[in-house]
């Protein structure tokens, strides 16, 4: 008989808050340590995996881990400021307790990557679930494992940029393509000079392909799909993995398929309201689906499959 | 067994209220270590959430006072409570709740002894009544 | 076990018997019947078309702890209490018998849900043969029978005077208790007379609807107006789903008081539209359009996807009591006559 | 088919191919005889669904909520015609108050008022029906001509009949309100108003003492399973966030359904209906758990207009009870 508790959370405490970006929706990242020996262990997951974390009081919810599995002994999560218990997160200092229990869902298929091209796009705090990848990728265990590495972020303006540092670091390695870029329009009150966004030449929207590229430029100004015509990955033994705002997916996703991407070599992920994590409660489903339990990763084959409806 | 000591809360109003009870305790007026006091600006404040959620964390009474009609500091807050927590009162008799355990008093900021008289009268009431169950949080364990 | 027979005037005799199990049976109180712990058997009432709520609540509260959490001196969580006691459910109708098949799916895929595993192996079920079903039953066209023994330990018809008694699981044997001196062997005439009643009963489920069909239907009609006309008068108010047997969904909260609290979980209704609105306010079933859609996808098609059943036992409570008359069999009717024109 | 039955179609018709209306909200047939329900339609082809009969329970106004908290699709000019509707008096008091209270202006709705003498109530009408041997769907005529309604219908050939009193709903045998005050336009005759006991349902419970009165609310309140349907089909339930629900910035009233939050989430109910509720009693016709809310409601209403002379849905000028107050109301506080 089993009498596992599956709803009740491990200890974890906050050993360092790193801001990530600032404002009304401001991002954190959040380094958790699981207090129990045994159970921190165990705690093995997935890149593109998902757990559930608890401000006790508050309530639950649930986030993508953005650590790698080879970061041994602590998980990452980046958290963007929206809801009740991600504002009582941003609240909490280093050292208090949370709740955590998963990993969930399926994450990524990392055998099936092996000895293909990787190519990430993410955008805005959608680079969160793909940092676990990608720096698995990138982890001198596995670099090994994979091909060419094609790393795609942008966000608003330079200051939302995460991760800052750990790009710089990956900016300096010459075996991955770094290509970064911020909206070309929008700064948080609207158009930045140029002078704001010095360094980041500007892609020509009507025709990005044709944009002249300044000798070790990778900082652009531009919208996330531009610069992936930009970029002009090839498809070949290639697969693309991609997360952001919904409008922003839909255009990489077109043009990734102008670029010759058959839909079961694009991945992407996709998120419901979610209160149980395993497949109980009822509301993440889209048709059939479970997306807390069958996803939160699918290609674009299988959500093209589904019912339009998230 | 240790004598039941009854709980009561009481919100009082910052202008008025809160100062009487103030001047009772500098006048040392003696009156029972029962009560918590909550001040609020007005006693138009008070929404009758407060004094239900009051019950259900464990309150035994529940004590409301404000400035006399027409002193109100926002000149007519304490109007609106009045037909608020008059409304109030007739319904959680209604629903079986002693009237004893709810209570709203209007006290200056002059009336010290009244406030300590008003608070002596609450407590005998409900150290009467006993402790208060029927609203209370199933899950209190104390 | 062989079938038995047990004189109604026994009943008591046979409860009083059963004092190792907390029993729980139909009650009547003002106007509803509810499944309460019995501890007057008078106070039980068999007569009545069904309960106003199922008996699911017996493994799936309406509110169920999950676990303790205290904040100081420092943070623990403790373990919820686990629904220990033996449990007799008696009295329940086949339809909603054969809904706790239909649970276990869901809380048995993949992880075991804990709680409600051991409510459920704990109890000893002991069905009643649905003698005089509502115009509003129609569990013959989902699968069930007015007499179906699916999910039950025990299945009893009323005979009149008596019972008759079959005993389908081992579970069941052990609430047999003094066999020789309250039960009696049945007669050929018992089991005719069974039978006849059976027939009887099933007959007397009119509604139907033939639902062959109606999964693969669905899957055309996701982009259908009909479901805009067929939502328009619907309140959201949730009662089908919190009086659905096979109603499972819950939200989880917390229930804070200061320094210490618990997590619980709650029913929850997908027909409203804080069931699936995200943190940032965006909502994938925004209309009731969307939700009422949902309810019936999820019955007739996604459950069956997912689990080989239609979720839905044909108990026509969300019938009796929908407050604006949205007929599930009536909707299914139409669903199969829809025509979808292409625009 | 009744003659208030025609005219309500007529209306309807001539309404929808005008284009006077968005739509047209009225009664349509139900899924038994003992059930009217709600039907809303835009083509003047459907008229002939709508239906008038004492089955017709249902208080069209929650609709008109729904209607006001309709947002435009961006870009597009809202229609801003008014909605056809058919309301009893206790549902127009209902609009009345919704007008008071600035969530419907006037001309967004066009209101047929129809003078009522009290609707049946479908659980009694089953009851009595079953005791009769009448099916489902044996009741074929319903009479609701002059002053009685009579029930007839047809079990084994032989025709049963049963009045009104022993059908009619409880909250329609206190009403003294037949007849709408506010309306666009109205169909049949005045009906004198009846001197009754309009809050016979609390005068028991009334003279109940206190632990009476404690012990039978305990029985109730711990019967509620939080289905939210009270407030759900609550045409004055209008709140975008209900108060019981809200988590921010904390949860007043937990989710769990025991007895102290589900007393807490009544009353708080029942004190945000104080002059406000109309008692068309859909919140208790719809509770599954057969909980009386209508006992705390009237109790409501009855101390508004004992202590302040307010009567809801009345006067759409007059000032919400709690909205306003008069320097010498009653002071039990001195």
């Amino acid at each position: 008989m089993s009498t596992e508790n599956l709803y009740k959370p491990h200890l974890a405490t906050i050993t360092e808050i790193r801001e990530e970006a600032t404002g009304e929706r401001g991002i954190k990242t959040f380094k958790v340590r699981i207090n129990d020996d045994e159970v921190r262990k165990n705690f093995k997951h997935i890149p593109g995996q998902c757990a559930m974390l608890s401000v006790f009081g508050v309530g639950e919810s649930i986030f993508g881990i953005s650590s790698p599995p080879t970061w041994k002994d602590f998980l990452e999560f980046t958290i963007m400021r929206v809801g009740n218990v991600t504002s009582a997160l941003h609240m909490m200092n280093v050292g208090d307790v949370i709740g955590i229990r998963g990993p969930y869902g399926n994450g990524f298929p990392m055998d099936e990557f092996k000895g293909k091209n990787c190519i990430f796009i993410g955008a805005g705090v959608g680079i969160a679930p793909l940092r676990s990848v990608y720096q698995y990728v990138l982890s001198p265990e596995h670099r090994k494992e994979f091909g060419d590495v094609l790393l795609i972020y942008g966000a608003r303006t330079p200051a939302d940029l995460a991760y800052k540092e750990e790009f710089e670091e990956i900016d300096k390695r010459d075996d991955v393509d770094l290509q970064m870029c911020i909206d070309w329009k929008f700064g948080p009150e609207g158009m930045i000079d140029e002078d704001a966004a010095k360094g980041w030449p500007k892609i020509k929207m009507s025709c990005p392909a044709e944009t002249e590229i300044p000798e070790g430029c990778n900082h652009w100004t531009c919208f996330v799909p531009q610069l992936v015509e930009v970029a002009a990955p090839s498809p070949e033994n290639a697969v693309a993995l991609t997360c952001g705002p919904p409008i922003a997916i839909k255009f990489v996703v077109q043009n990734l398929e102008k670029l010759g991407f058959s839909d079961d070599q694009v991945y992407t992920t996709l998120e419901n309201r979610m209160k149980c994590g395993i497949g109980k409660c009822g509301r993440c489903n889209i048709g059939e689906i479970y997306v807390c339990k069958d996803g939160p990763v699918f290609t674009r084959e299988q959500i093209k499959k589904m019912f339009q409806e998230f | 067994m240790p004598e039941y000591e009854p709980k009561i809360l009481a919100f009082l109003c910052n202008w008025c209220s809160y100062a009487g009870a103030d001047l009772a305790g500098v006048s040392r007026f003696q009156y029972p270590p029962n009560v918590r006091i909550v001040r609020v600006m007005c006693s138009g404040r008070i929404s009758p959430r407060f004094v239900l959620k009051s019950f259900q964390e464990g309150a035994d009474g529940v004590l409301i006072a404000g400035c006399h009609p027409g002193d109100c500091h926002y000149s007519k807050g304490n109007y609106y409570t009045r037909r608020r927590l008059t409304v109030l009162g007739k319904l959680l008799e209604h629903v079986g709740v002693d009237p004893r355990r709810f209570k709203v008093k209007w006290i200056s900021a002059s009336e010290g002894g009244k406030f300590a008289d008003v608070i002596k009268e609450m407590t005998e009431n409900v150290k009467g009544l006993g402790p208060q169950r029927s609203f209370k949080r199933v899950d209190d364990d104390e | 076990m062989d079938d038995m027979i047990i004189k109604k005037d026994k009943l008591p005799k046979w409860s009083s018997e059963l004092s190792d199990y907390k029993i729980f049976a139909p009650h009547r109180e003002d106007d509803v019947v509810i499944f309460k712990e019995m501890k007057n058997v008078n106070k039980v009432v068999l007569h009545y078309a069904n309960s106003v709520m199922p008996p699911k609540e017996i493994f799936f509260p309406q509110t169920q702890e999950l676990f303790k959490y205290e904040k100081s001196p420092e943070m623990k969580v403790s373990e919820a209490e686990l629904p220990l006691e033996k449990v007799l459910l008696f009295g329940v109708r086949p339809c909603d018998a054969r809904s706790f098949l239909i649970m276990d799916k869901l809380f048995y895929w993949d992880y075991e849900d804990h709680l409600y595993k051991q409510a459920r192996d704990n109890t000893v079920i002991i069905g009643l043969t649905c003698t005089s079903p509502h115009h509003n039953c129609f569990c013959t066209s989902v699968g069930g029978k007015p007499y179906s023994n699916e999910g039950l330990d025990v299945l009893m018809t009323d005979l009149g005077d008596r019972y008759y008694v079959e005993v389908l699981t081992e579970k069941g044997e052990d609430v047999i208790r003094k066999p020789d001196e309250l039960f009696s062997k049945p007669t050929d005439k018992d089991r005719k007379e069974r039978g006849e009643i059976w027939e009887k009963a099933e007959s007397e489920v009119t509604k139907n609807v033939e639902v062959e069909g109606v999964h693969d239907k669905l899957g055309e009609l996701f982009e259908s107006k009909y479901w805009d006309e067929k939502s328009r008068t619907c309140v959201g108010c949730g009662i089908c789903s919190f009086l659905c047997p096979t109603c499972h969904c819950f939200d989880i909260t917390d229930e804070d008081c200061g320094n210490c609290g618990r997590r619980i979980r709650t029913w929850d209704t997908c027909m409203i539209p804080e069931y699936t609105v995200h943190a940032s306010g965006y909502n994938p079933r925004p209309g009731k359009k969307n939700r009422l859609k949902n309810r019936v996808f999820h019955k007739f098609r996604y459950f069956p996807d997912r689990f080989d059943a239609i979720a839905c036992v044909g108990c026509g409570r969300c019938i009796s009591k929908c407050p604006v008359g949205i007929d599930i069999v009536e909707t299914l009717e139409e669903v199969k006559e829809v025509e979808e024109v292409e625009e | 088919m009744s003659k208030i039955e025609d005219e309500i179609r007529g209306i309807a018709k001539k309404l929808l191919e005008e284009g006077k209306v968005k739509y047209f909200t009225g009664y349509a047939k139900g899924p038994d005889s003992f059930r009217a329900r709600p039907i809303i339609i835009d083509d003047p082809k459907d008229v002939d669904k709508l239906i008038w009969s004492p089955c017709c329970v249902n208080n069209l106004g929650v609709y008109l909520v729904d209607e006001m908290k309709k947002k435009p699709k961006r870009g597009e000019e809202p229609d801003t015609r008014p909605v056809g509707i058919v309301t009893k008096a206790c549902d127009a008091r209902g609009i009345t108050v919704l007008h008071q209270e600035n969530i419907l202006p006037k001309e967004r709705v066009y209101v047929i008022g129809i003078p009522c003498r009290g609707m049946a109530d479908p659980e009694k009408l089953e009851k009595h029906a079953r005791k009769k041997g009448l099916g489902h769907d044996a009741i074929y005529n319903m009479d609701i001509k002059e002053e009685k309604m009579m029930f007839t219908g047809e079990a084994e050939g032989v025709k049963v009949a049963f009045p009104r009193e022993e059908v009619l709903l409880d909250k329609c045998k206190e009403c003294v309100h037949h007849n709408p005050r506010e309306y666009d336009i109205v169909i049949g005759k005045r009906i004198e108003n009846p001197h009754v006991d309009k809050y016979a349902t609390i005068r028991e419970l009334e003279d109940m003492s206190l632990e009476e009165r404690e012990k039978f609310w305990e029985m109730i309140f711990e019967r509620c399973i939080r289905c939210n349907a009270c407030k759900e089909v609550c045409p004055m339930c209008y709140c975008e966030e209900c108060t019981v629900e809200k988590a921010k910035p904390m949860r007043w009233c937990s989710k769990s359904a025991d007895k102290s939050n589900n007393e807490f989430f009544h009353l708080i109910r029942a004190m945000h209906l104080v002059g406000r509720c109309i008692d068309c009693g859909e919140c208790e016709r719809v509770c599954p758990m057969a909980i009386p809310l209508r006992k705390l409601y009237r109790k409501m209403a009855k101390e508004a207009e004992k202590l302040y002379s307010y009567e809801a849905g009345l006067n759409p000028e007059e000032d919400p009870v709690f909205a306003t107050f008069r320097v010498d109301d009653d002071d039990e506080f001195e």
